[in-house]
């Protein structure tokens, strides 16, 4: 039956609403309770979407489609909603609204979920902006904090425009096509192709998902929000509804409308290449952790980016690939940082920059395993060997060289060797630089979305195999016909 | 006030006009470019469009047809959009709302 | 048979897990010593095993790892490699034993770090797959940049950084050649493979001439950056000096980069559209570095920056060696890894001892410190006259290798690296004679001569030092047989 | 005889002494010294058996390889050339070893004295024995570093260091052109064999060398436009390295600071090791030179040119051990215009420079004996200080007196009578006259001339102004103990009645060195490669003066010494004064020390191409801060991009979109 | 019959406003306005397109779009509330904490 193929998302669904309903009759002390069984539906989901793993099926009239494109997505989206709920379970404790943060956060993840498994513009923009809506307002979930209120209002401002470009820029499909289904749009593609209009709308195209990938100009207001935003909300953003981005881009690009290929490669190969030497170059000398994680962000998301532009079925299994790598690599520094937060806060309650490069001095005498952990995903992001980051960017940037786009592969090798300045600056913050303060206790639930985090990135660099394999099963669902 | 003798020089319109657009300048000039690309394509697009409207006017606006496409092919958005509501309002009442200690 | 490459590759990396676990100063070099002894054992072992009279690679391990991607874990070493593990075994438990009684602060990172640079470096020896070879080659970076940012000297982050992002580029530039190659043979092949053999046979069949430089170039900028070769040193004056002395000699451990030009490059050399120009670029390159590290080490007032700067001299032996493509030059260039690693380490050793003892390095404050230590002036004596190339030691018959066998045919090349014998006999003497002769520095004050454990160590080198000077063949053996096989490649195919 | 199985020892005894007393050596009485003495005696002992077994076989030429390592092998040859220097080398080592025994009895470690000594002896000894030019070079450097170890012996004392860092480096120089001869001769056999070593063929070993001589010489190399024959490139290399060891000019300042180390190690070095080293070289491998007209010419003139250079200086030093360090200096000279007149006489030439060099390594070792003796009671080695030491110390004086005479080479032309020194020095002044007449090339005689006469005049003003006369200042010397004054004995035996013994044998055994059946070569075959002809023996005969001349110009020298310094008739006083600019010139030692240290060394090396050096050096740190800098300032530039306004992030956005709508319009229709 | 292409100028010219206004209004009433404008420009392309292809989808999709329109309305205005309660002011230029 359709809806058992839909069983993840109905899973997410009803415990957001669960976790809604049950939240309202918890006294605030008992809450706690609520992240558990977020988690454990995310968890649920999680096995339903792995234990369906490589089923392929069209349904709701052919709006939804079931592949191993969607399927890996969904893996991601939910791992990174499971990292967001774990971590949750501290940064909500004692907070009264925790039923709201949980609801948002699995109520976004849906809106991901459907992003990926999309077949019809129209599931595509409303599940984008269930994903964007959701996150409003988490970005804003510390009313009293006048930073996360102001990335929120950012976050808000440039979403609606990109909103409203995408939204533009489908209507100009509908009419130049007739349909909103993707796959007949790339039937039905020769008015888009012989048209000045085509390309306006794939530019506008690329600005409503640029935002959300966070593609130089239209990244304008991802590092405020990402640094204003709470941590756990920023390992979301920048891990969740980043890859939704490139999901929807994948689809809508290479799908439907693969007639203007040249177009969005040129497109997409100037983007890229500005995203990530400004990224980079940018993020050197930031002093706010997670505004530093912003800029890498952007960078990580150039190199992805460049899966378009070389389009080949490598290069798009090496790009999926490393969307999900950057999943665990991200997710997880955020919330490292977000660990730090807290124990800064919890010492001295009006800090003013929680997450200031001075509050992680000697954080590895202080707080061993959060620091460890950082080590690792910095490491991963920089793209040492034996991480996920390195496997990623062997296959991504290996397959540039191959297509012979060689000068995009040397800029992103340096652009990848100027990272390593700011990765390694934290790792010396952390285990050079001398500290007054004493050793902590980490908060538990932090420590365990960290530590299931170092795992995967670990054993994605390691045992790379079955990720490797399923990134380019998914790749195929692109490109039909494969390597 | 009404008594006041309102006197207007050219100079001061002048003044008054460089002032106001002054602080709009580059977004008039944004929005006349990005309006210029876009009438631009739209005009040397040719669209596949009918001919002429429908000479029946419910086949432009079918109210039973929009009904019967929203509970049939386009359930899944529609089913979206349901969960799209209920978070903005969630999200909505939680941020508008005051400070619950109080 | 039991997989004796992966234990030698993992079992340093298991003991610096273990290490990393201890608390005392005690545990962590007990911990540190048994692992490396244990290594130097299974190294011994091997070595009796090894049979020196064939190229092919021995003790091979095959596991198949990402089959999707042609990634296999493939291990084995031949005889470029087996000598360079030899020298990593031996050099190790020595080090151990030579910080043996040093205090510092967490020895159990100290140690978790030696041991695991080790395990890294060998690793590099062993691969035979690129992407394990690219693991293992990055691997070596981050203890050692740990190591000089946390027990370096004053100017330790500047350095670490320094060397740290310097050789990543260059690694990162390799990476880009290591994938040229893997998707051209990909390509013609229509199987991936990552495999080192295979690869560098298929390297002869690409058709584009441009690709074929390109990819060469950039392997060999990879290596370059990390043997170092004027004019990409930069980075090991800083790291070197910056570094402790047990650091500045894994540094010296590190030789990875001529290991790549003798196992990756020379195979290549002869394929490649323009074979007599990437030839001269070698050949300046190490020409020029011999030189220039010499007047460098001669302009230079501390004495550990000038030991560094010596380094980068001798090292432009093994590209100069490397490019002059005689089975005498090749093994010779060979040799000077191996004996560059012996010399150098102990030179660093001294360097970290006067510098404990005195708390200084510059060679105009010490003076006759011979009179007080006399058995470390023994040592240095024998061990600067090494470094300068007296006959009788090791480093002689590297250079007087890679010099004649060089000049059949590159004759001015070699000239330019005559030149540089002097000057290099010139600031090792006018060290020795500052530092150690001469009438004793009283500022100085009182000081003692080495440890015992310290003369055990520095005196086990320095007599390997003696040893392979008189008697190269243990090792010089398997070099001439693979530096032949190599050369006999060329010379198959007309080259 | 079996004695050639023990060849291998002559070297081997002393270097193991050398382990033994470097680390038994101070438990012992004495440093150790017994064992050195030991191993040297019986080095000694087979050297002499194998030497006169040769003499009765001249054919049983010992030759002994093994492979080393790659194409190169370690061996032993003995053949007349070596089994003489052998004999030399371990009588004159093992004399001074036991004298040391009591000039070095009040030293603090008498153990490393005699361990480096050992060293020292054996590495000669190594050098000697050698059977390819690879193998000489390598116990060339040991020569050479137990030399830098030796007369850097007191090392606290900093003008000793910095003599022994000299010594090394000025001799260093010498052996990198050594070494490039060596690897020249490597490459074009290598190419004359096409890369293909046959097994058992060691292609560094002398006979192969020599067999290739023919092929070598048709080598061409161009040197900057000059076309030089390979032979000829090699061999003048080969004497580079001889012109270091040996002390010739330019590269001799070494070797009179090099009596900072103990006197006895002075005898060492100038008389039976080291010094001999470069002689010894180019006599070795003289087939090559006789191939090499043009090189043979360099030998000649440049020790002719070294021969009286260092005797001017030799006229005014003060200092006892200086005077006798300028006369080696002047000697080796001789000996290598021996070799030099090669070019007329072919392989006879060795034998007549290896006679000098054995009759000098006997009246100098018994020179800087005597020296040491006088300092060791003394106390001083200047001589202006000194006078009458003859009255407290006969034995010494006499012995003085017969190695005077020796070095002077007194004695009476066409008879067997003369001092040692005599028969050689005679036979190198008469062939330099056969040279000229030859070649036509007259300089090499006059300037052997004029130093004979300045050897004279230098020696015995040294004579005179040291033992006779009255003691200028209150020194209370002695006679000193037997165990120095025996050797001293010994040596003046050999000085005074050596050369006259041995002056008829000697040329023939020595020179069969290249005719026998280890290399059987033609000299006259090897002469024609090098486009000449030797001249013809017995067709000449030198006018008698000729044969008189060097007796005569010895009495002279001798004349004007007592004159001056004996009688003191003649007042120098105008003369030796600095304002006189001849005098300061050669007292300043040409100023030598300015020039080769302060200038080339420290100008030129550390402070102009060092400082080069270090500017490019930090040129290449520039470049690579200037990149970080650079991207540093890039980054804090573009951050003030994000202004915080969301109305300005808008307005990118927007802009973004018009933009790349226009752009990738513009560059579709590029591309 | 009207020209499909006067709809869709009209739309644009729409759209141009209300980004002339997001960039250069203070006030974020009236910013969330112009938004609203914009979402609507595109809503009156889905419509026109729609009576032109004979295909009821444009219409769901305006449909659609109203709905997400009026979700952003109501998420916004709660978003400035929030800011101005703290702020005292929703004039949006003065708030740039977040910045470089």
């Amino acid at each position: 039956m359709d809806l058992m193929l839909l069983a993840p998302e109905i899973t997410i669904a009803v415990t957001g609403l669960a976790v809604l309903i049950i939240g309202l009759f918890l006294p605030t002390g008992s809450k706690k309770i609520l992240g558990y069984l977020a988690s454990l539906g995310v968890l649920i989901a999680l096995a339903l979407t792995i234990s369906s793993l490589g089923t392929e099926a069209l349904v709701f009239y052919d709006t939804v489609s079931i592949d191993a494109l969607s399927q890996f997505f969904k893996i991601v989206f939910l791992v990174v909603a499971l990292l967001f709920t774990i971590a949750g379970i501290k940064y909500t404790e004692g907070h009264s609204n925790t039923e709201e943060f949980f609801t948002l956060g699995l109520f976004a993840t849906i809106g991901m979920m459907f992003v990926a498994s999309a077949n019809d513009l129209m599931v595509l923009f409303v599940a984008f902006e269930l994903a964007s809506l959701a996150t409003y307002a988490l970005a804003g979930f510390e009313k009293k904090n006048a930073k996360s209120l102001e990335a929120a209002m950012k976050y808000f401002i440039i979403g609606s425009l990109s909103a409203a470009l995408m939204l533009l820029g489908i209507s100009y499909i509908y009419g130049a096509t007739g349909t909103t289904s993707i796959p007949e749009v790339a039937a039905n593609a020769g008015v888009l192709l012989s048209s000045p209009i085509g390309l306006v709308s794939v530019v506008l195209l690329i600005a409503g998902f640029g935002f959300k990938i966070a593609l130089v100009p239209f990244h304008m207001w991802a590092p405020d929000t990402y640094q204003g935003s709470p941590s756990v909300v920023s390992a979301l953003l920048a891990a969740g509804s980043k890859k939704m981005g490139i999901v929807a881009a994948f689809k809508v690009f290479i799908i439907a409308l693969i007639a203007l290929q040249a177009e969005w490669q040129t497109a997409f190969a100037i983007l890229a290449v500005i995203t990530m030497t400004y990224g980079n170059v940018v993020a050197l000398n930031q002093k706010s952790v997670k505004r530093m994680l912003a800029y890498s962000s952007l960078a990580q998301a150039g190199y992805i980016t460049m899966a378009f532009v070389v389009l080949t079925p490598i290069a798009l299994g090496g790009g999926i690939f490393y969307a999900l790598s950057h999943g665990f690599m991200k997710a997880g520094a955020f919330i490292a940082t977000a660990a730090v937060t807290y124990m800064v806060l919890s010492e001295n309650k009006d800090s003013n920059d929680p997450d200031h490069i001075d509050n992680f001095r000697g954080l590895g005498k202080r707080m061993p395993i959060t620091a460890l952990s950082m080590t690792v995903f910095v490491f991963a992001l920089a793209g040492i060997p034996l991480t996920a980051g390195y496997m990623s960017k062997f296959i991504l940037f290996s397959s540039t060289i191959q297509a012979g786009f060689v000068w995009l592969a040397v800029i992103a090798i340096l652009n990848s060797a100027i990272s390593l300045y700011y990765y390694a600056k934290v790792v010396k913050y952390m285990y050079f630089l001398p500290t007054d303060s004493e050793k902590v206790s980490e908060p538990f639930p932090y420590t365990v979305a960290m530590v299931i985090a170092v795992i995967f990135v670990l054993a994605i660099g390691f045992w790379s195999e079955p990720f490797v394999y399923w990134a380019m099963e998914a790749a195929k669902v692109l490109i039909p016909g494969g390597m | 006030m009404l008594n006041k003798e309102v006197s207007f020089t050219p100079m001061d319109v002048i003044t008054s006009v460089y002032n106001y657009l002054k602080p709009r300048i580059w977004g008039m000039i944004l929005a006349l470019l990005f309006l210029s690309v876009i009438v631009v394509s739209i005009a040397f697009t040719s669209w596949p469009t009918m001919d002429q409207l429908p000479q029946n006017l419910e086949d432009q606006s079918y109210i039973e047809g929009i009904g019967v496409l929203i509970f049939t092919e386009f359930v899944i958005p529609f089913e979206i959009l349901s969960i799209v509501l209920l978070s903005s309002l969630m999200g909505a009442i939680y941020m508008a709302k005051g400070d619950d200690n109080k | 048979m039991a997989p004796i490459l992966s234990m030698i590759v993992l079992i340093p990396l298991i003991f610096a897990a273990l290490a990393l676990l201890t608390k005392t100063k005690e545990q962590a070099r007990a911990i540190a010593l048994t692992g490396t002894v244990i290594v130097l054992l299974l190294t011994v072992y091997m070595y009796f095993n090894f049979d020196s009279t064939i190229a092919a690679n021995q003790f091979e391990e095959l596991v198949e790892w990402v089959p999707s991607l042609g990634i296999t874990y493939h291990l084995g070493v031949d005889g470029i490699a087996m000598p360079l593990i030899l020298l990593n075994a031996i050099v190790l438990p020595l080090l151990v034993l030579f910080t043996w009684n040093d205090d510092r602060k967490s020895p159990n990172k100290f140690y978790a770090l030696i041991l695991a640079t080790e395990g890294a470096v060998i690793g590099v020896f062993t691969a035979l797959d690129f992407f394990l070879f690219y693991i293992f080659w990055e691997l070596t970076l981050i203890p050692l940049f740990f190591m000089v940012s946390i027990w370096g000297g004053p100017n330790k982050h500047h350095a670490s950084i320094k060397f740290f992002i310097y050789t990543h580029v260059a690694s990162l530039v390799m990476l880009l050649g290591i994938f040229g190659l893997y998707f051209a043979a990909w390509d013609m092949t229509g199987t991936p493979t990552l495999d080192i053999p295979t690869l560098i046979s298929q390297f002869q069949f690409i058709e584009s001439g441009i690709a074929k430089d390109l990819i060469f170039l950039a392997l060999l900028f990879g290596f370059i950056v990390k043997i170092p070769s004027f004019p990409f040193h930069s980075w090991l004056p800083d790291a070197y000096t910056e570094a402790p002395t047990a650091g500045s000699v894994l540094f010296v451990m590190l030789k990875i980069g001529g290991y790549g030009l003798f196992k990756v490059m020379l195979p290549m050399l002869p394929f490649t559209a323009s074979p007599n120009m990437m030839i001269s670029i070698m050949a300046v390159l190490g020409s020029v570095s011999i030189l220039y590290g010499a007047f460098l080490a001669l302009s230079q007032k501390d004495l550990k920056r000038m030991v560094a700067y010596s380094s980068v001299s001798h090292m432009g032996y093994v590209t100069l060696g490397a490019a002059g493509l005689v089975s005498l030059s090749v093994s010779g260039a060979m040799f000077q890894q191996f004996s560059h690693g012996l010399i150098m380490s102990v030179m660093f050793m001294s360097c970290g001892i006067i510098n404990n003892a005195t708390g200084t390095r510059i060679i105009n404050d010490l003076g006759g410190l011979a009179q007080k230590m006399p058995k470390l002036a023994v040592i240095m004596v024998l061990i600067f006259m090494a470094s300068l190339g007296l006959p009788g030691l090791s480093g002689f018959i590297a250079e007087v290798s890679v010099l004649a066998g060089s000049f059949v045919n590159l004759p001015v090349y070699v000239m330019i690296a005559l030149l540089a014998i002097v000057i290099t006999a010139a600031y090792h003497l006018w060290a020795l004679q500052r530092a150690m002769f001469g009438v004793y520095n009283e500022r100085l004050g009182t000081v003692t001569d080495i440890s015992t454990y310290q003369t055990f160590s520095m005196g086990v080198i320095a007599i390997l030092v003696l040893y392979f000077g008189l008697n190269p063949s243990p090792v010089l053996d398997m070099m001439l047989t693979n530096s032949e096989h190599i050369i006999s490649l060329m010379a198959a195919m007309g080259v | 005889m079996a004695v050639e199985n023990y060849a291998f020892l002559i070297p081997l005894l002393p270097a193991l002494a050398f382990v033994l007393t470097f680390f038994l050596g101070k438990k012992l009485p004495k440093g150790g010294a017994i064992i050195p003495i030991v191993a040297i005696t019986i080095s000694f002992v087979i050297s002499l058996l194998i030497t006169l077994n040769l003499l009765a076989n001249p054919e049983e030429v010992i030759n002994q390889s093994y492979s080393w390592f790659a194409i190169l092998n370690i061996g032993i040859l003995v053949d007349p050339l070596a089994a003489v220097m052998l004999t030399m080398v371990s009588l004159v080592s093992l004399l001074i070893h036991i004298y040391s025994v009591g000039y070095m009895s009040h030293d603090k470690s008498p153990s490393r004295y005699f361990a480096e000594t050992a060293l020292f002896t054996a590495s000669m000894l190594g050098l000697v024995l050698s059977d390819n030019i690879l193998q000489l070079f390598v116990c060339w450097e040991l020569v050479g570093v137990c030399s830098y170890l030796l007369i850097g012996f007191w090392y606290e004392k900093p003008s000793a260091a910095t003599a022994a860092k000299k010594a090394f480096l000025t001799t260093r120089v010498g052996d990198v052109m050594f070494l490039a001869g060596i690897i020249i001769l490597f490459s074009d056999l290598f190419k004359i064999f096409n890369g293909t070593i046959p097994d058992g063929i060691y292609i560094l070993r002398f006979d192969e060398i020599f067999a290739h001589i023919p092929d070598i010489a048709a080598m061409n190399a161009n040197i900057f436009g000059m076309e030089v024959s390979h032979i000829t490139l090699i061999t003048l290399l080969f004497f580079g390295g001889a012109i270091g060891k040996s002390g010739q000019f330019p590269l001799h300042v070494w070797l009179p600071d090099a009596m900072e180390g103990p006197t006895t190690v002075s005898a060492l070095i100038h008389a039976a090791t080291m010094v001999t080293a470069g002689v010894y070289l180019v006599a070795r491998t003289f087939p090559m030179f006789i191939a090499a007209p043009d090189s043979l010419m360099v030998v000649a003139y440049v020790g002719a040119f070294t021969a009286i250079f260092a005797a001017t200086m030799g006229i005014v030093m003060n200092d006892l051990k200086r005077v006798l360090a300028y006369s080696t200096i002047s000697q080796l000279g001789y000996m290598m215009l021996g070799l030099g007149v090669g070019a007329a006489i072919g392989a006879e030439a060795v034998g007549i420079s290896l006679f000098h060099l054995i009759n000098h390594a006997f009246f100098k070792a018994l020179l800087f004996l005597c020296a040491g003796s006088v300092i060791h009671a003394v106390g001083t080695h200047d001589m202006r200080q000194l006078g009458g030491v003859a009255k407290v110390m006969p034995i010494t004086a006499a012995t003085m007196v017969a190695a005077s005479l020796a070095l002077a080479g007194i004695g009476i032309p066409g008879t067997s009578i003369g001092t040692s020194g005599f028969f050689s020095k005679d036979a190198i002044i008469e062939n330099a006259y056969l040279f000229g007449d030859t070649t036509g090339a007259w300089i090499p005689y006059a300037l052997s001339i004029v130093a004979a006469l300045l050897t004279s005049l230098y020696i015995f003003r040294l004579l005179f102004m040291t033992f006779y006369g009255k003691p200028r200042t209150d020194y209370g010397g002695h006679e000193s103990p037997g165990s120095m004054t025996v050797p001293l004995s010994i040596l003046a035996l050999f000085a005074l009645f050596f050369g006259g013994l041995t002056s008829k044998t000697f040329n023939t055994f020595v020179s069969e060195t290249f005719v026998n059946n280890f290399v059987n070569l033609n000299i006259h075959e090897l002469a024609s490669i090098g486009g000449y002809h030797l001249a013809s023996h017995g067709g000449h005969h030198e006018p008698m003066l000729i044969l008189w001349m060097p007796l005569i110009v010895a009495l002279v020298g001798f004349l004007i010494a007592f004159l001056i310094y004996g009688l003191k008739i003649v007042n120098m006083d105008s003369l030796v004064s600095r304002n006189n600019p001849i005098y300061k010139l050669l007292y300043n030692r040409y100023y030598q020390n300015a020039i080769f240290t302060d200038f080339f060394s420290v100008k030129v090396i550390y402070e102009g191409f060092a400082f080069a050096g270090r500017a490019i050096e930090r040129g290449f740190d520039w470049i690579v801060n200037w990149l970080s800098n650079l991207t540093l300032e890039a980054g804090e530039s573009l951050r003030q991009f994000q202004t915080g306004v969301v109305q300005n992030y808008a307005t990118v956005v927007i802009t973004g979109v018009s933009l790349l709508v226009i752009l990738i319009k513009v560059v579709m229709e590029v591309i | 019959m009207i020209p499909i292409a006067l709809y869709l100028a009209l739309a644009a010219i729409i759209f141009s406003i209300g980004l002339y206004g997001l960039m250069t209004q203070r006030s974020g009433i009236r910013i969330l306005m112009c938004v609203e404008l914009m979402l609507n420009a595109a809503n009156i392309n889905l419509v026109a397109f729609s009576s032109y292809h004979h295909d009821l989808t444009g219409q769901v999709f305006a449909l659609f779009s109203i709905a997400l329109a009026a979700c952003e309305a109501a998420i916004g205005f709660a978003i400035l509330l929030a800011l101005y309660r703290m702020k005292d002011t929703i004039s949006l230029d003065h708030i740039n904490i977040l910045r470089w």
